[in-house]
């Protein structure tokens, strides 16, 4: 595999775990800083289902995306019925939890890592796996959950109020981010042969959450656009060398300044029929309990 | 004398105010009716500052500043309404931070005395949190810290929002009483036919237009208005 | 359609980060290391002894009559961050060998690769797995060039319990870390092997900051000897805070408590003085006065960490492999690599010599040094691992 | 033993509460976290550090010049990133994201100027130990205490003594009612973030003297979050019994259940308080804010 397909691979990765937060963030306005975490479960048991069971490609994504599936209701079930932040919160206690039991458990190697996963993630697949994303996702932002998670985001009292289950509706929008996140871990594990629990920390989450801001709340094309942009970014400024990761901070922090909304706002590619994205409003979501203008 | 001219204010892409043409005559009531979403709140917050517009607001021949404090300090004050006065402050405190724009020690203490001669009740909770207060004392209360600054017009929204019909009747009293003393008043009401039974005029809104003005009582007496704002039984 | 210029921008991107042409006529070596991150120290010092190595062989003409041209790429900590500076290395810039990560997460994650590839990368990641996966295989591509983790530990062991006579041993390792835990694991096997009791073994969730908790446990079991296989820094904090809680007990340390950090850390030197630390790099040597007049002439300030030292090592052992190699390719180096048999170098006694069977040094001896009173390390004695 | 424990324990909780309170300003008034003020921690750490180092001053006076330091870069973050993003309309969300991207830029500046180096202060402040009977008690845990104290002490003066205090608990409480009142919002939030900009210069500086200086010192910021949470949100009490919960819960933790995932318990601990007391622990069940 050239540099080229390596960066192509992460690309796709990071896109797919990136539509995950633009489904929980930007539709349904929930934050979560636990999205690597959910990486992780997907990455490691993907990975183990291969290594330990001799389970194919295929059935061990499909285990990594269960496994992520059930940990979002472990987390999401008593979480979600509370207030946003709290849910913030129990996201980033997942997280730490998440890392310290990878951490301590020999059968996923410890802090050493699992080593020996095979290398099969190929560039196709990768694109095969981000198409279908795609697609999924759009047609579930235009579907009628879509438009749920929106009038939860807005105001989850009148939500209910029309018929919405708010709780069910958050948890939907949840276990479809825990999902993807999950795939995005398992073509990682496959990618790269070798998992340690150092790479899904809380800051890769917030990253993910820069993200998506980054491109634009609102907009699904955003959240694409941005994981390539951003993805392409850092790898350009490898030879910036120590300047590298402040260089990658500021320009983040001065297209925020100049574009308040991100890049693409709620803007929407749309072959066709020109269909404009929901605006998000200033409702603030999670981390910011006490709602008010 | 205040005086709106062309005053346009708009929210991404809804307009919330078209071209309103508005005079309040000094120390007189005038009453803005209107249905909910007609603009009436956009209109008082436009006249306090808080939302950006475009076109002239004065006051007294002054052109009013977009800045909220300086607009305080120049004598126009608004009561929002009754779920706004701050619960996590005293009864006491909410009347100092309504005299916010007042520096001196003596005035602040005069104008508390006059708020709690006008409504004794809040002298008695005054060491009280506002949060626990019921919906007429909360009422009592922002029309009280409304008139901490000294202000010369009095922009009030809602005043009998979830008010029982005495309770409006007792708070519409007590803003006539205010008028009485030189305050000028342009009020926010749903309950039209009360509030346009204590003002001098009123204007009525629709779509963020003013559509129609005159006194309080030929408005009344319109058959149009009877039948948009005052029903057979009033508005709830 | 400023939007779809936008993303037309975002796909034109990727193709033109893979846009860098080589004209191949000096010796392409790569070096990988964290040049921002919190090792960024470690990492840019050795980077600067890496460039300082290159410097000087090119000025003696380089290696096979051709110029090294070295070009060091950031792995930001970061395991995924590290594959792609290989591959963008191999690939790109058409390296024929790689030096560098001190990370052992890192490095495990580019062994794999590196087997694919066919490029040989050697570095100073000290964990036994990254050469050795699983015993019995070694990673035809991946070479260590400084005692493994488990050598480290067993040589610590031996020491406190053969020439400071400590037979109660309390050991404090980061769960998170792997360049702790293992060494933490050798030190135990090793001193419990020898007779020596160890009284608590704790392990500790990864950025913990207060351990006050453990110390006081660690007292209540009154041991004679803690072992800190630590960074610098929490190795410092957890001997200041042992000292504030009252317990003075010998320390023995991982070779990172030779940084001077390790005495910040500490609060000072009172605190640190008595520390034994392992350290395969005696800069008292002699021989080591024109590597400090050589770097201090280029980069204007003295050596901050043994890391330089590693760089540095590390391009010598990659020029030595070439010349023997003979030609530029990354099969007859890695062929080379293998076979490196008493090549001078600057760290342990001097000579280096590769175990084809584990790619790992033969017999490379570390100094015991202890921290005295005037801040500086006082070297004790030289060990050699028993194999 | 067990005492012994619970003194490590409210040594660690007197700095979280700390962290928190400074926190807990901004969050209430903004109704979102902000992470810049990991970055005022970092930035109090060194600074304090650079001034003791290099003017060789004594430590306590570098300490109050880097407080003067971290308030107005906290109000500077205020001026160029929320004053801007107000202006343009947008609140306090985007603020979240452009907060935590101050955070990871003063990290990555400090990080290239330290080179991810760890140091101390050059000369020994409240250092040693005492002892009660069988506890020792380090010097600079009970100044922290003391100091935690202080700080907090003056901020309540300040909170509910003086006309900014009263400006800022009706901001807290709605934005808009408070410029009805005539307010400056502008220069509240300014003032806001010019105090929480102090205090967590202050902890920055007794956490460099208390660990070390090192870049990575701002991540403590976290703390402060699930402190201010825990604690009860819009509540300084709160702030403060959530910071002492968790450092005394993490040190008992890690002493008697398990040290290695001694966060993931903690954490996991704090979650299931959450869940039988959602108003927090000093929240009252008052209404909802509009």
């Amino acid at each position: 595999m050239s540099f080229l397909e390596g960066v192509l691979i992460l690309t796709g990765i990071v896109a797919i775990v990136a539509q995950g937060v633009y489904v929980l963030t930007g539709l349904t306005g929930l934050f979560s800083l636990g999205q690597a975490s959910f990486m992780a479960v997907g990455a490691y048991s993907a990975g183990i289902a291969n290594l330990r069971f001799g389970l194919g490609f295929i059935p061990s994504l499909c285990v990594g995306v269960v496994a992520a599936l059930l940990a979002s209701f472990v987390v999401g079930a008593p979480s979600l019925k509370l207030k946003k932040t709290y849910f913030s919160l129990a996201t980033i206690a997942f997280g730490y939890g998440v890392e310290s039991v990878l951490n301590v458990s020999t059968w996923t190697g410890g802090s050493i890592g699992l080593i020996g996963v095979a290398n099969i993630t190929r560039v196709w697949h990768v694109a095969i796996a981000l198409g279908l994303v795609l697609w999924v996702v759009r047609n579930f932002k235009l579907s009628r959950y879509g438009r749920a998670c929106v009038s939860v985001r807005t105001d989850e009292t009148a939500a209910q109020v029309y018929g919405v289950n708010a709780f069910a509706t958050k948890q939907m929008a949840f276990s479809l981010a825990a999902a993807l996140a999950g795939l995005g871990g398992g073509l990682y594990a496959f990618y790269l042969g070798y998992l340690s629990p150092d790479m899904f920390g809380i800051p890769v989450s917030s990253e993910y959450l820069v993200m998506v801001f980054f491109g634009g709340l609102g907009s699904q094309t955003g959240a694409f656009a941005a994981s390539v942009l951003l993805t392409a970014l850092m790898e350009m400024l490898r030879t910036a060398a120590e300047w590298r990761v402040i260089l990658y901070c500021l320009i983040i922090l001065i297209t925020l300044m100049f574009r308040p909304t991100g890049l693409f706002g709620s803007w929407e590619l749309s072959f066709g029929r020109r269909r404009n994205g929901s605006a998000p409003p200033d409702s603030p979501g999670a981390l910011a309990g006490g709602a008010r203008k | 004398m205040l005086e709106l001219k062309k005053v346009n204010v708009r929210y991404g892409a809804i307009q919330a105010l078209k071209d309103v043409n508005l005079r309040v005559e000094r120390q007189t009531i005038v009453a803005l009716i209107g249905a909910n979403g007609a603009g009436k709140s956009s209109l008082l917050n436009a006249v306090s500052g808080i939302v950006p517009y475009t076109g002239e607001i004065s006051w007294n021949g002054k052109l009013l500043p977009h800045h909220p404090p300086a607009i305080v300090r120049a004598g126009v004050a608004q009561v929002p309404e009754g779920r706004q006065v701050f619960s996590n402050l005293t009864v006491y405190e909410n009347l100092l931070a309504g005299a916010y724009v007042n520096w001196s020690k003596q005035r602040i203490e005069k104008n508390i005395e006059r708020v709690f001669s006008l409504f004794p009740r809040l002298k008695e909770r005054a060491s009280q949190s506002a949060g626990t207060m019921s919906g007429g004392e909360r009422q009592m209360l922002a029309i009280g810290r409304g008139l901490m600054s000294e202000p010369s017009l009095l922009l009030i929204d809602e005043p009998s929002l979830g008010l029982s019909p005495i309770l409006t009747t007792e708070v519409l009293a007590l803003i006539q009483q205010v008028n009485e003393q030189g305050v000028t008043v342009l009020l926010v009401e749903q309950n039209a036919r009360k509030s346009l039974e204590i003002a001098h005029r009123g204007y009525v809104l629709q779509n963020g237009k003013v559509v129609m003005e005159g006194t309080g009582r030929e408005l009344l007496n319109d058959p149009a208005i009877q039948e948009a704002y005052l029903g057979v039984s009033g508005c709830a | 359609m400023k939007r779809i210029a936008l993303l037309l921008i975002c796909t034109l991107l990727i193709g033109v980060v893979s846009f860098s042409a080589s004209a191949a006529d000096p010796i392409v070596v790569g070096f990988i290391t964290a040049l921002t991150g919190s090792t960024s120290l470690w990492g840019t010092q050795e980077r600067n002894g890496a460039v300082l190595a290159a410097d000087e062989i090119n000025a003696k003409g380089g290696v096979l009559g051709r110029q090294i041209k070295l070009i060091v790429y950031d792995h930001k900590g970061q395991p995924a961050e590290g594959v792609s500076a290989y591959r963008r290395l191999v690939d790109q810039d058409k390296a024929v060998v790689v030096g560098g990560t001190h990370f052992s997460n890192i490095s495990l994650a580019i062994a794999p690769v590196a087997e694919q590839k066919r490029v040989p990368i050697i570095g100073q990641a000290i964990e036994p797995k990254v050469t050795v996966p699983e015993p019995g295989k070694v990673n035809r591509y991946t070479f260590l060039a400084q005692p493994s983790s488990a050598q480290q530990g067993q040589m610590m062991a031996r020491f406190g319990y053969e020439n400071l006579g400590l037979r109660k041993a309390a050991v404090l390792a980061d769960k998170s870390n792997s360049y702790s835990t293992s060494q933490a694991e050798a030190f135990a096997e090793t001193f419990k092997a020898l007779g020596g009791e160890v009284v608590s073994y704790i392990e500790y969730a990864g950025g913990t900051m207060d351990f006050k908790a453990f110390i006081t446990q660690i007292k209540s079991k009154s041991p004679d000897v803690m072992f800190l296989p630590q960074y610098a820094q929490a190795g410092g904090l957890q001997v200041r805070q042992s000292k504030e809680l009252g317990l003075n007990v010998t320390i023995l340390g991982s070779n990172s408590l030779s940084d001077q950090n390790y005495i910040d850390a500490c609060g000072g030197i009172q605190n640190a003085a008595g520390t034994y630390h392992l350290f395969n790099v005696n800069f008292d040597d002699p021989k080591f006065a024109p590597f400090h007049k050589a770097y201090e002439a280029k980069y204007g300030e003295p050596v901050q960490t043994y890391h330089t030292v590693f760089g540095y090592d590390d391009i010598y052992l990659i020029a030595d492999a070439i010349t023997r190699a003979g030609k530029v390719d990354p099969e007859a180096i890695r062929d080379a690599l293998e076979t490196i048999k008493g090549v001078p170098v600057l760290a342990g006694d001097g000579m280096f010599t590769m175990n084809p069977a584990t790619h790992q040094p033969v017999s490379m001896p570390s100094w015991i040094f202890r921290w005295a009173a005037d801040g500086s390390r006082v070297p004790e004695r030289l060990i050699y691992p028993v194999e | 033993m067990l005492f012994q424990q619970i003194v490590n324990g409210i040594s660690v909780g007197s700095m979280y509460a700390l962290l928190a309170v400074g926190f807990s300003l901004v969050y209430n008034i903004l109704g979102i976290a902000n992470f810049s003020h990991g970055a005022m921690i970092a930035l109090g750490a060194f600074f304090s550090y650079w001034i003791a180092r290099y003017l060789a001053v004594p430590v306590p006076v570098a300490i109050l010049a880097s407080i003067a330091f971290t308030g107005l870069s906290s109000a500077l973050v205020e001026l160029v990133t929320l004053r801007i993003l107000r202006k343009r309309g947008q609140g306090s969300l985007y603020f979240f994201i452009a907060s935590l991207t101050v955070f990871n830029l003063v990290t990555a500046v400090l990080v290239y100027i330290s080179r991810g180096n760890i140091v101390s202060y050059p000369r020994a402040f409240l250092s040693g130990t005492f002892t009660i009977g069988n506890l020792y008690i380090p010097w600079i845990d009970a100044g922290m205490l003391l100091i935690s104290i202080v700080c907090l002490a003056v901020l309540s003066y300040v909170m509910f003594k003086t006309r900014f205090g009263l400006a800022v608990r009706a901001a807290s409480f709605s934005i808009k009612a408070a410029q009805l009142m005539g307010m400056d919002i502008d220069a509240i939030i300014q003032g806001v973030f010019f105090v929480s900009g102090t205090l967590a210069g202050v902890t920055g500086a007794l956490l460099g003297v208390k660990y070390a200086v090192y870049p990575y010192i701002g991540n403590f910021v976290y703390m402060a979050l699930f402190a201010c949470v825990v604690g009860g949100l819009g509540n300084l009490t709160g702030a403060v019994l959530g910071g002492l919960l968790i450092g005394l819960l993490e040190t008992l933790v890690s002493a008697y259940i398990s040290s290695a995932i001694s966060p993931a318990l903690t954490f996991a601990f704090l979650v299931v308080i959450l869940l039988l007391r959602p108003q927090g622990l000093a929240g009252r069940a008052t209404e909802e804010k509009i």
